[in-house]
């Protein structure tokens, strides 16, 4: 073990991590960069952990895998997280923040002849997300608000995995698409489909999209071995901040994006801090736009970094 | 079944999880979002008519067209060596491939939203029919085979007066089996390009985190199954009456 | 009108194969009805498939009215040795009965009442609506009698039809293919074990021998007609046959 | 003879292959959409040289063979009791039919919760969603076993036990082997279907996340292109077993029009 | 040895029953050996079912030495008028002879060794490796009595057993019956449509009526043994006994 830094712990006491291997399930997209570099660059050994890291397909899946006790660490999506939580489907804690959105990273997309060229265009419209009751709904539903439209009476909303949204927007089984990177360049390159607008605009501008959560009782009977990945994960972070370089590097180990495609892509935020007051962000959009029925303070949720 | 719906009860209070509500809680929760509806119309809700009117017409749909489909070229194939040779190959190939991985050719192929889950319910559900089909086909027995060319049936008489009824039994697995694949496939259908169905409404209440809700879908599908095998059943008992009837021993 | 010249069949390729023909020469007239008498197993099932061109022939060749055997089968019929087998058990006897009629063109009425006067003349007036599988071996038999009969094939195949039915429906059996013979010029080629039988019945007896089969003997049946169960019996030139067939059919290794 | 069923069954799959190219080269399915299976073929050729596939097929191929003989082993005996006891049939029907419906999509989550292993999850739902064409096929197998066989070892004194060894099973075994051709595909598309929806460390479906996230439709294809040549393989076995083990029933009767 | 009294069987019920023994009575002797005729369809075959315990008697009793006949039936073996249904075509022909025995608690070799044996007595010496399609009729029926033979039960019920062999090899198959009886002293009850075999054979002969069934006369056959097919069939008692039977079995209505 390689606990450099005394431990944060109040629990205190004995040395090292309480569980050494630990089991990350992440999707393959940027967001989860942070571990593929961790795990790259040996942070994770140097804190004396072993990770496996399982590939999953979607954040509706990560849960029951955390719950159930097949991962220990998930890269958790916000919305989901905090949905599941006010719901009482589990207790999570949030250890590290992983992924916020920058300009550019998803679009609103119409094919390339479409009327639809402006938000306000999207009256009537059938639009594809990657799930329902998600962040993607929440987005198009805030940039919906701003021309003056409802996400519940002026558009339909229809599930699709995103790389299957080109081909529904060419085959016009959709009118528009939520695209996330590296989706979002692809089908602006190969259709020629153009960016209606940027949802992660105004009140979703810098949003926080997903974090390295655990369960609560995970995290009380692991307390060293938290902080050790939160060291772990917080030097990964810090690199990927500073250097786009480190995820253009990263990218193509566990995703097929080629390095090309790597080096053009938008890419988010990397944030090297875990803020209370910009996780509430997420919380009190989804009760102001009707997900959540009451307020939930997100302050518990926070194991602190260690300093 | 009592016995196993009493065990299911105990189980879910004890464990107390909100994964694994009670089914009395499912039942009223059921109850209250499909059952509450105007007397005229069975006490049907409109959530009701709008998720099971859409989701039966699809797999009605995608099943007759796989029975058709699976029985007409399962007697082909399973009739000449010839064209078993060129395509056994093929549908070996083919059902080894998840519909799932299919939707992306589907979204290309395909107009409309609804042809494209008609034809992953037709593509999920067809193999047991036709590979039933024909095995039944293919192996009639010689002395009816025999019969039937000396006497000159042939054609689609010998089809129909000889080679189905002897290939019935066969069929009728295949079918049966299918039927309830095809809920299961109706269900994998909605899960993309759907806003409505009983599996999009399993997908909704899973992602809304409606447990309860979602568990009230899941006993739907298992009531639509067990009601379409019984009537499966009843059919069958008629049209495969004089197999039973032979095949019984007292 | 039946033509089969040096016929060799072999079941199976290898170590295993099995020669079950060994050249058989056979000429049918029209109208003629010749009995085929042999061992067990030596082959005369496999003559009478050969004939009906349910099996290939691996050297020889058959010809029905000048036209070779293809599988597409001529104006026959035949009547099975496993005659349980070749009966539809998801039809009733009556359906099994009609289904062939239909090549003769005829309307559904028709099929329905050809059908019920074939069972009628088998002694199976009652049967017409139940299934094979409820009748006895013999009645089953009969069925499959009827059906050849009622389908008045220019060829006639059957392969020992009379081996599940008392004495009596036997004799009325036989004399029921004569007389149908008569009226409708069929042309028959009867296997049977029974001794009397091939003389009483046939014009011509044709003795088999086994392991492959060949032709032994061929005796023509000098018999005045109408034959008659009694009378005939009792004439001595079918006395003298019937022994002379017997000493035949016995001279020779009858074990295949 | 066999030479010439192989070169007819490529020529097969030749053609279907052919004619997904022309679709693709004629416009038919727009290239910017879907790659041509020109592609997809060099793609799905050159795979095994990836370093991540191999790894992946091989535990696609674990889970499948697990899956399917669990199955197997628990299916086929309780198929031999349903069919055979017509109270245990008529008693369980219920239960059997109201759960044959429900999808594997509904239950993973739920097993997920309940089962700290992604492998063990995987196996389960192969398991459940395979053991009913096991199931059913056996059941109506044993429905079409000819009477005077049984009647024939009864009469020799055999109680129903023996009877159901050594004459309902070996006539209803080429009906069973047609329910485990059923089944070995079914596991096929419910392992890969499993790793596309559940995720997972390795296997076929892992590998088409990580191609679909890279935009690499092509490599997905490739990857269905594989699970059908596992299926295709599979299936040979299968034939060829039941070819050796049930000689008798294939002579009995004619195949040919 | 078997006793059965009033026995009676009714096939489905309602409208379409059909009543097929009307109460018979018969009583054999251990060591007897019973030869039953009768019309085709009158029910013999339904009584021999019910004695093996294949099918629940509506009304009346049977016992085999003094035990009720339960549905396992007691030390017997059955040759079936449908005979080639009756063998197992996924079984070699030794195989299928074999099978029984086992309940005879003999090891493998004994198995191979009897089965061997009573394939070579029906004339089936070289068929041990064949599969039972590879037969011809004929020698299929001979290995279905090879298997009631080589199990040697008490109680030997046989339906037509020589309907499909030729006069030679019935007559081998006859003496051999007679011969095992004989040597293991077996109770025999047999089915035939044979009149002269029935006599030929039997210690009795039951003769039938059909529609329902009902037991029409018992002749005792009063021929000495042992008999010899050329010499017992010219003794005037046979000659006499035969045509008894015959007027017997034609006296009856015969059409069921
Ligand atoms: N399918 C087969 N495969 C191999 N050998 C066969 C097959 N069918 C028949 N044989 C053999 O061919 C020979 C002749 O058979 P066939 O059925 O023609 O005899 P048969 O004269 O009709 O005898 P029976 O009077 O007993 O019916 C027999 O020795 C039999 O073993
Ligand atoms: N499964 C059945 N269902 C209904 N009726 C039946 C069934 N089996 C036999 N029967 C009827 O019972 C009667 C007696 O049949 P059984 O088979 O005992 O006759 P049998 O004396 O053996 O005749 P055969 O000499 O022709 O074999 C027949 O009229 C037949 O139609
Ligand atoms: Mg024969
Ligand atoms: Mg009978």
């Amino acid at each position: 073990g390689g606990g450099s830094t005394p431990a944060p712990a109040p629990s205190g006491g004995g040395e090292g991590p309480e569980k050494t291997t630990i089991t990350i399930g992440a999707l393959p997209i940027p967001d989860a960069a942070a571990i593929h570099i961790a795990k790259a660059k040996g942070f994770f050994a140097a804190e004396g952990l072993k990770v496996n890291i399982t590939q999953l397909q979607s954040s509706a899946i990560a849960v029951p895998n955390l719950l159930g006790g097949s991962l220990d660490v998930i890269l958790g999506n916000y919305f989901a997280i905090i949905n599941i939580q006010a719901k009482k489907g589990g207790d999570f804690r949030l250890i590290a923040d992983a992924f916020q959105s920058k300009p550019d990273t998803f679009g609103i997309v119409a094919p390339k002849d479409s009327k639809i060229t402006t938000a306000k265009d999207l009256k009537g419209a059938t639009i594809a997300i990657p799930a329902v009751n998600s962040i993607g709904e929440l987005a198009v539903g805030s940039a919906l608000r701003t021309v003056g439209l409802d996400r519940l009476k002026d558009v339909k909303f229809v599930q699709y995995a995103f790389p299957d949204m080109p081909g529904a927007l060419a085959t016009g089984k959709v009118d528009a698409a939520f695209i996330a990177e590296p989706f979002l360049t692809g089908v602006q390159k190969n259709s020629g489909a153009k960016k209606v607008v940027d949802p992660m605009s105004g009140a979703m501008a810098d949003f926080p999209m997903s974090g390295w959560t655990v369960t609560k009782k995970w995290a009380e009977a692991n307390p060293k071995t938290v902080a050790a990945f939160q060291r772990a994960v917080l030097k990964a972070q810090q690199l990927a901040a500073a250097d786009r370089k480190e995820i253009e590097q990263i990218l193509p180990s566990y995703t097929k994006i080629s390095p090309q495609d790597a080096s053009v892509i938008a890419l988010g935020a990397f944030p090297t801090t875990l803020s209370a007051t910009r996780i509430q962000r997420v919380a009190d959009l989804m009760q102001e736009y009707g997900y959540l029925t009451e307020k939930l303070d997100v302050t518990p949720l926070l194991v602190p970094l260690p300093q | 079944m009592p016995v196993a719906i009493g065990a299911w009860e105990v189980g879910t209070r004890q464990a107390e999880s909100v994964y694994f509500p009670p089914p009395s809680q499912i039942a009223v929760r059921m109850y209250e979002a499909w059952l509450t509806g105007p007397a005229h119309r069975l006490f049907l809700t409109d959530a009701a008519l709008d998720t099971f009117g859409p989701s039966l017409g699809r797999l009605f749909g995608g099943w007759l067209l796989a029975c058709l489909v699976g029985v007409a070229l399962g007697v082909a194939v399973g009739r000449s060596r010839v064209l078993a040779d060129y395509i056994d190959p093929v549908i070996e190939f083919c059902r080894a491939v998840p519909p799932a991985a299919l939707i992306p050719l589907f979204i290309v192929l395909f107009k409309t939203s609804t042809q494209m889950q008609v034809a992953t319910i037709v593509y999920g559900v067809i193999w047991p029919i036709l590979i039933n089909t024909i095995d039944g086909a293919r192996y009639v027995d010689r002395g009816h085979t025999d019969s039937a060319q000396v006497f000159g049936v042939r054609g689609a008489r010998r089809l129909v007066r000889v080679v189905l009824p002897s290939a019935a039994p066969k069929i009728f697995a295949g079918l049966r089996l299918s039927l309830s694949l095809a809920v299961v496939l109706m269900v994998v259908s909605e899960l993309v390009a759907s806003s409505d169905g009983i599996g999009y409404q399993l997908m909704y209440t899973q992602q809304t985190f409606d447990m309860s809700a979602m568990w009230g879908s899941i006993v739907v599908l298992a009531i639509l199954g067990y009601a379409l095998n019984t009537f499966f059943l009843f059919a069958e008992k008629h049209i495969l009456s004089w197999h039973r009837r032979a095949r019984q021993t007292t | 009108m039946l033509d089969v010249v040096n016929l060799t069949h072999t079941y199976g390729t290898g170590p295993t194969a099995h020669q079950a023909l060994g050249g058989i020469d056979l000429k049918v007239a029209e109208g003629e009805l010749v009995c085929v008498v042999g061992p067990s197993g030596c082959g005369k099932s496999t003559l009478l498939r050969s004939i009906a061109g349910l099996i290939q022939p691996t050297d020889g060749h058959i010809r029905v009215r000048d036209a070779a055997v293809s599988d597409k089968p001529g104006d026959l019929a035949v009547v099975f040795q496993d005659y349980s087998r070749s009966l539809f058990p998801w039809m009733t006897v009556g359906d099994n009965v009609a289904l062939p009629l239909r090549r003769r063109g005829m309307d559904r009425r028709a099929r329905r009442r050809v059908s019920a006067e074939a069972l009628e003349e088998v002694g199976l007036p009652n049967a017409t609506d139940k299934y094979p599988w409820e009748l006895s071996g013999g009645m089953q038999q009969r069925v499959a009698i009827a059906r050849a009969l009622a389908y008045r094939p220019a060829l006639l195949l059957m392969d020992e039809p009379f081996g599940s039915v008392d004495a009596q429906t036997r004799e009325d059996l036989e004399d029921l293919v004569l007389k149908v013979r008569a009226h409708h010029r069929m042309t028959v080629l009867l296997i049977t074990h029974d001794i009397d039988e091939s003389v009483y019945v046939g014009d011509r007896v044709v003795v088999l021998t086994g392991a492959p089969a060949r032709v032994a003997a061929e005796l023509p049946v000098r018999l005045p007609f109408p034959r008659d169960q009694i009378a005939t019996r009792e004439l001595p030139a079918f006395v003298h046959l019937r022994a002379e067939v017997g000493r035949l059919v016995r001279a020779k290794d009858r074990r295949a | 003879m066999i030479g010439q069923r192989v070169a007819r069954g490529a020529i097969g799959v030749a053609g279907l292959l052919i004619a997904a190219e022309a679709a693709g080269a004629s416009g038919l399915i727009d290239p910017t959409l879907l790659p041509r299976m020109s592609t997809v073929l060099v793609e799905a050729v050159r795979l095994p040289a990836d370093p991540d596939f191999p790894p992946d097929l091989l535990s696609t191929l674990r889970v499948w063979a697990m899956g399917l003989l669990i199955a197997v082993l628990g299916a086929v005996p309780l198929g031999l009791v349903l069919g055979n006891i017509r109270r245990a049939e008529v008693a369980s029907r219920p239960l059997v039919e109201f759960l044959r419906p429900i999808p594997s999509i509904a239950l993973i989550p739920l097993v997920t919760l309940l089962v700290p292993s992604t492998e063990v999850v995987k196996i389960i739902a192969v398991v459940y969603a395979s053991a009913w064409p096991l199931l059913i096929n056996t059941m109506y197998g044993l429905k079409d076993v000819d009477p005077m066989a049984k009647d024939t070892l009864r009469s020799f004194g055999f109680g129903r036990f023996a009877v159901l060894r050594r004459v309902s099973l070996p006539s209803a075994a080429p009906f069973v082997m047609t329910g485990v051709r059923l089944a070995s595909s079914v596991a096929f598309v419910v392992t890969v279907s499993t790793e596309l929806l559940a995720g997972g460390v390795s296997g076929i479906g892992v590998y088409m996340l990580r191609a679909a996230s890279g935009m690499r439709t092509d490599l997905v294809l490739a990857c269905v292109l594989w699970t059908g040549v596992l299926g295709l393989v599979a299936n040979i076995l299968f034939v060829r077993l039941q070819r050796r083990a049930f000689r008798w029933h294939a002579v009995g009767a004619v195949g040919e029009t």
